[in-house]
């Protein structure tokens, strides 16, 4: 509360919220960014937004220069659980909140907004599981190897394979979150595997459609399951289609809402959530309706 | 016998991709004595002399150097071991200063075993050059200097070694007499000294002033050694060329005709001021001048290479004005550089392409070209050039210095000029070769063809043209009849300011 | 005799051929699945992209410059070409005009800039690599852009008698860029420009206008794989290509094309782009574990040229 | 008159200075905020890793070489210290030691590569690229390595007297760059190898040598800003410095290396690195839209070459 806005009384100055996020080539987290984008402009918040295109170093770089610029809160959807951690640091050490948004560092922040990716994983995996019976050869699409997404998504994965002894993971490549790597990657598999494949986990929408694209030219979708998460437009319309057999939908709208809400809140010194959760959700054909729009 | 010899090669053999360019070769050179290699252009001479300086290796042969067979292939060491060379092809390093330049490999050092000590030798090179009685500074950017100038900076650096040998492949090519006069008295110092010099030139007068020993190449292979004052110089062409020669002037059956090319008041500042002349159909227009001068600058601001401040230049009495040399060659210009690795050709092209490139339009259909037209032309040229190639495929990275300069020339002429500009043109080319080029250019001129020959060698101008222009510090001195030019009236223009 | 070295010159540039066959040959050996028609269309198909990229640079490379908006030309094209595809909308030509005078006109400025202001090709492609990445984000206000017609999408995923048709678009650049760079007075002043500019500019060469085409057609064959990459995957993808000139550029030099300019071959290129392709698919075939993936084909690409370098010194 | 010249020369090297004075005016007078000893600090801290590699591959550039290995040599490094960074295991100078080992090495073995074969810096240190990032996946299972050691988080985020230590780290590889290029034997001959590698021969310098140090020193110096990298992020990142070497090359040529080789300053390098974070640091206080960010920052690089290569012209 030692902020310059308190002598002008509420509304009287605007509040100024730094935002970094993630990438902004992403559709997911361009989604959310909107959200905050909208929101803020309900509650008259002026926002800093800045694209940290997938660099830690960057990231950190942005929140020095956000503590420079003396910023009420900071929203930071971090690029890594570890290397995103000195930003968090160094924003309580100059006295500013930050909150995390989508997912977490290994530092705690003033606030938490966002749902655990580790669990997405596990849905995805889950449903796969279910759908062969408990028997059956996997395959997965890592995201770029390393980042934190890739890690978490496949720690969940991972934690459902081994409750399933009869799922076996034949193979697992990186498809760099990019549906033209990954198709040309399930089209090497195709090559290699052809009838054996029987589901495909891939650790985004993006690249579940590039294999999506593979085995429909191959000929083999409707015997292979193909599993992705993000929930992107995209992906439900394939989702609709029957062509995805299902995605996680990760609620961006929430996650962006939220997080401006509770900045505000810090700011204001009004009573906050220190962590908001927000459940993942399994889309199939079924439910695919509910979030389409 | 053997100890009075600095220097023994025997048998010395070299192969390019099957090709052999040296077939065991010797050469005995003594302390002190110049000793002259001879031969065509192609006949291996600077391919033997960089197997001696380690920059190629030999298939065969031995190298023995004061008592001790040298490790070929090793530059440094055969430095280390005082022998040194100016190259034909220059071998600077642009972005260097004059003095970095001449101590390059052999850098003074301070307090720090590694610490350069610039001052040092920019102070001797100074004192180096200033010695050698050339207006360079030291610290002037090696990119920044004529030609001539390069050459010269070369040779500097070549006999501050302290070599007891010294190889010198073609030192005279793009320098002046004034400065050939000032070589051949470093040459007598040296020898003076002990120092043996091999010395390999295509100008025949040069060898008679200074060689006592003469070896002669051909074709790769060794023909013989005979003492200078032994072998006339038309015995000398004799076992070069494996035949005898005419007369190396060949006589003019042109006609002069209309003016093609006339320059007015043309100036730029800092290289040439009023230059006024012009050149007719079927005329030779030599340039006369010491380096410097601004010749070859003149040339360039005509052919669209560079700009020019003032002054006009016609083209068959219209007023044009060329800005690039592709207006100049649509013009009827032709411009062959004195600078021909930097302006002449593409390393990389084979012959054939470099012949064509300049009139590429004449040998194609619409945007094909057509093979058939291009070979025959290049064949031709080939032929009427005498240039030594293993074919017309073969790149111009690959020919001899001379040869080279051959097909640059031939690139010009398939461009069908009604004007040829020539700077240098003989440069670096053999005496055989010398009079079919004399030969041609009479042709060209019968033809009705205006020449414009710029040169450093006298003869060549007294012998060819048929006026003579003179410069001297970018002024025109004199414009002499072919009556009135002796070596001595243009050597006393050429140094009027 | 003298032919007969210059014959041995002819197969000693193609030497990276004989790398090529020894990297088959070895995994024909390890997996029973490498050498069946059906892999090779599909390494073929796979490969065509980044060979159309490659085709482009090699020209741009053999004149002494260098091209970093390939990638980011690919994504402007395909995201204005999947904006106009969708179905009942425009005809297909439109989408495709479109997108291909995206890439043209960014090749075009590319060269403008690089001509009239000296500044290297280096910073003025890498300068347009962001500037093109910032575009396609904006036209596509950050989104993929999808649900595009399927005359659209034949393009990248259709087949004319059984051979896809990525396979007949790569054949059909392949012969023509050949064409251009060994039958065509352009192609003979790219080499001209780049093994000695000066000389060139002294043989009447307009070195400027040389330059501008290389760019300009670079651009166009971006385009061409943008809308390819763009058809295959049914999206534009504003982050489409990322990193792919570096393939591209890698495949030229791997083909003997000379970052010094004045050399190069469009059949080098083709089988620079094949090796990576092979090699790529083999890894995948064999199940390489993806870390190892990355070590294995860093170490078999220089090993390549390695051989490919002895083989060439020992003719 | 020929002094005259030299001296003009002089001046005219630095011209990205006059763009690079501009572009600083121009934000100062858009943006309170840039104008402050804070934002300057801040601008300076994260310029210097850039400045590092850049500084390196400078050498690199001025022999004709490239080398596009640094991100991936930074990483390796990053995850080589980091392992030996955990607090209470070994005392602070092992994992810097080791660290700036690995990256010695993969320089030298870059060097050693391209001497010996022959093969295109290009490939070869793209190769390295690959190989190296799959190296660090592999020796982190491609994980984080975090919980470093204090002393070791030091060194990237720590101050002396106010000063930032990455600042200190900055001068002092700039001052000891500068004079190994201007001062020193081994500068003489970067440059004389660079300006024409056959003169350099024939002067009896061991051409191979010259290049073997450049490439080792490169490593190093990538090594030196991995480990920067690695405290500042307080992690070793199997996937840190991904595009590094795009932008480090990028300072080096702004500032006026030729990728030609044979020229290039320290001073100019450090002007480009600086003129690329200025940019990018301006850009988010103006809180331009990210989208818009990539097209203008693009747009003002090449724009500030474009600058420099007038005012080269008229001087
Ligand atoms: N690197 C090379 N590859 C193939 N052939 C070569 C190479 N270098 C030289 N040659 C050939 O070797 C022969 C000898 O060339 P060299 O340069 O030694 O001649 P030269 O006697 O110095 O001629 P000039 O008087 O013209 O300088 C020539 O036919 C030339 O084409
Ligand atoms: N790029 C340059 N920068 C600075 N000075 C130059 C440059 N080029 C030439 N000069 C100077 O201009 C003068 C004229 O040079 P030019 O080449 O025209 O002489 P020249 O009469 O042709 O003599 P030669 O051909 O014998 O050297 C020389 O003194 C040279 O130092
Ligand atoms: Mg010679
Ligand atoms: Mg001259």
């Amino acid at each position: 509360g030692q902020t310059n806005e308190k002598e002008q009384g509420d509304g009287a100055k605007k509040l100024t919220v730094g935002v970094t996020m993630l990438s902004m080539q992403n559709e997911f987290i361009v989604k959310v960014s909107d959200e905050i984008d909208k929101k803020a402009q309900e509650l008259g918040v002026e926002l800093i937004t800045v694209d940290a295109e997938r660099s830690a170093l960057k990231q950190i770089e942005q929140v020095e220069s956000f503590i420079a610029q003396k910023v009420d809160v900071i929203i930071m959807n971090p690029c890594e659980v570890e290397a995103s951690s000195p930003a968090v640091t160094k924003a309580l050490a100059a006295k500013i909140p930050i909150i995390n948004v989508n997912s977490a560092t290994s530092a705690k922040p003033t606030a938490f907004v966002g749902s655990d990716d580790v669990e997405s994983g596990r849905i995805a995996m889950k449903f796969i599981a279910e759908k062969l019976g408990g028997k059956g050869n996997v395959f997965m699409m890592h995201g770029f190897m390393g980042q934190a997404a890739q890690i978490q998504r496949e720690q969940g994965a991972r934690e459902i394979l081994k409750q399933y002894p009869n799922l076996k993971l034949v193979a697992h490549q990186t498809g760099e979150w990019d549906r033209a790597k990954s198709m040309s990657l399930m089209e090497n598999w195709i090559q290699s595997y052809g009838k054996d494949i029987n589901a495909v986990f891939a650790q985004n929408d993006e690249m579940g459609m590039g294999a999506v694209n593979a085995l429909t030219a191959a000929g083999m979708k409707d015997k292979v399951i193909v599993v992705s998460i993000d929930a992107i437009p995209d992906a439900l319309q394939a989702v609709k289609k029957g062509t995805l057999d299902a995605t996680v939908f990760q609620n961006a709208e929430q996650q962006g809402a939220k997080a401006i809400e509770t900045a505000v809140k810090i700011a204001k010194g009004q009573a906050y959530e220190k962590e908001v959760l927000i459940p993942f959700q399994l889309v199939t054909k079924e439910n695919v309706g509910t979030f389409m729009k | 016998m053997t100890s009075d010899y600095i220097l023994q090669v025997n048998g010395l053999t070299k192969s390019f991709s099957g090709v052999k360019a040296l077939d065991n070769v010797q050469l005995n050179v003594r302390k002190g004595e110049v000793h002259a290699l001879m031969g065509e252009n192609g006949a291996g001479k600077s391919t033997f002399m960089k197997i001696l300086i380690g920059l190629l290796t030999p298939d065969a042969g031995e190298i023995i150097f004061e008592g001790n067979e040298l490790k070929t292939g090793d530059v440094n060491d055969v430095l280390k071991k005082g022998i040194s060379m100016i190259h034909q092809e220059m071998l600077i390093v642009p972005e260097l200063t004059v003095a970095q330049n001449i101590f390059l490999g052999r850098e003074s050092t301070s307090w720090l075993p590694s610490w350069l000590d610039d001052r040092s030798i920019d102070r001797q090179s100074e004192a180096l050059l200033q010695q050698m009685g050339v207006a360079i500074h030291a610290r002037t950017k090696m990119k920044h200097l004529s030609v001539a100038e390069m050459q010269m900076v070369e040779i500097a650096k070549a006999i501050s070694n302290n070599a007891k040998v010294i190889i010198m492949d073609e030192p005279t090519s793009a320098i002046s007499d004034k400065e050939v006069a000032t070589l051949f008295n470093i040459i007598k110092d040296l020898k003076s000294k002990g120092v043996a010099i091999i010395y390999i030139s295509h100008k025949m007068d040069e060898i008679y002033q200074i060689a006592d020993t003469i070896t002669v190449l051909r074709d790769g292979k060794y023909i013989g050694t005979k003492s200078a004052s032994e072998l006339d110089s038309k015995a000398l062409i004799t076992m070069m060329v494996g035949r005898e020669m005419d007369d190396l002037f060949p006589t003019s059956s042109a006609v002069e005709g209309e003016e093609v090319l006339s320059v007015q008041h043309l100036s730029s500042k800092g290289k040439f001021n009023d230059i006024n002349f012009e050149v007719h159909a079927g005329e030779v227009l030599g340039i006369a001048g010491l380096m410097g001068a601004g010749r070859t600058e003149i040339a360039r601001a005509i052919f669209g290479l560079d700009s020019y401040d003032s002054g006009s230049v016609f083209i068959k009495g219209k007023k044009t004005s060329i800005k690039s040399p592709h207006e100049a060659i649509a013009h009827g210009i032709g411009y062959v550089s004195e600078d021909r690795k930097g302006l002449g050709f593409i390393p990389g092209l084979s012959v054939k392409e470099n012949i064509t490139l300049a009139s590429l339009p004449n040998h194609a259909k619409g945007w094909f070209i057509q093979p058939k037209s291009e070979n025959t032309v290049a064949s031709q040229m080939i032929n009427d050039l005498k240039i030594k190639t293993t074919n017309a495929e073969q790149k111009v990275r690959y020919l001899s210095g001379g040869n080279q300069q051959k097909v640059v020339i031939g690139k010009v002429l398939q461009a069908s000029p009604e004007l040829i500009i020539l700077d240098e043109p003989t440069r670096g080319i053999d005496i055989g070769a010398k009079f079919e080029i004399y030969k041609l250019i009479h042709q060209l001129t019968a033809k009705g063809i205006a020449v414009v020959m710029i040169s450093s060698e006298l003869p060549e101008i007294l012998g060819m043209s048929d006026r003579i222009l003179v410069l001297s510090k970018g002024k025109q001195t004199a414009l002499l009849s072919k009556e009135e030019a002796t070596q001595e009236t243009i050597m006393k223009f050429a140094m009027q300011h | 005799m003298n032919k007969y070295v210059t014959q041995f010159k002819g197969i000693g540039q193609y030497g990276i051929f004989m790398a090529f066959v020894v990297v088959c040959l070895l995994l024909s050996f390890t997996t029973s699945k490498f050498l069946t028609v059906s892999n090779w269309t599909i390494i073929i198909t796979q490969v065509s992209i980044n060979a159309l990229l490659a085709f482009g640079v090699t020209f741009v490379i053999i004149t002494g410059g260098i091209d970093l908006s390939l990638g980011s030309i690919m994504a402007v094209t395909g995201v204005a070409a999947a904006s106009l595809a969708h179905p009942d909308t425009y005809p297909v030509i439109v989408p495709l005009v479109i997108g291909l005078l995206a890439g043209v006109a960014m090749g075009a400025l590319n060269g403008l800039v690089i001509t009239k202001s000296k500044v290297p090709p280096f910073i003025v492609t890498l300068g347009m690599m962001t500037i093109g990445r910032g575009l396609a984000l904006i036209l596509s206000k950050g989104r993929p852009v999808s649900n595009l017609s399927d005359s659209f999408n034949f393009i990248g995923g259709g087949n004319v008698a059984g051979i896809p048709f990525p396979i007949i678009v790569l054949i059909i650049s392949f012969i023509v860029c050949s064409v251009v760079l060994k039958k065509t007075i352009l192609g003979r002043y790219i080499y001209a420009v780049g093994g000695n500019e000066q000389a060139a500019k002294a043989s009447g060469i307009r070195v400027n206008k040389v330059k501008m085409a290389v760019y300009t057609i670079c651009g166009g064959l971006a385009a061409l794989a943008g809308i390819l990459l763009t058809s295959r995957i049914t999206t534009g993808q504003p982050n489409a290509g990322v990193g792919f000139e570096l393939d591209a550029i890698a495949a030229a030099i791997i083909g003997g094309t000379s970052t010094s300019g004045g050399t190069g071959t469009m059949t080098g290129t083709l089988i620079g782009a094949l090796l990576i392709g092979v090699i790529s698919n083999g890894l995948d075939l064999l199940n390489v574990t993806s870390y190892y993936q990355q070590v294995v084909m860093g170490a078999i690409i220089i090993g390549a040229v390695v051989l490919d370098s002895w083989n060439q010194k020992t003719t």
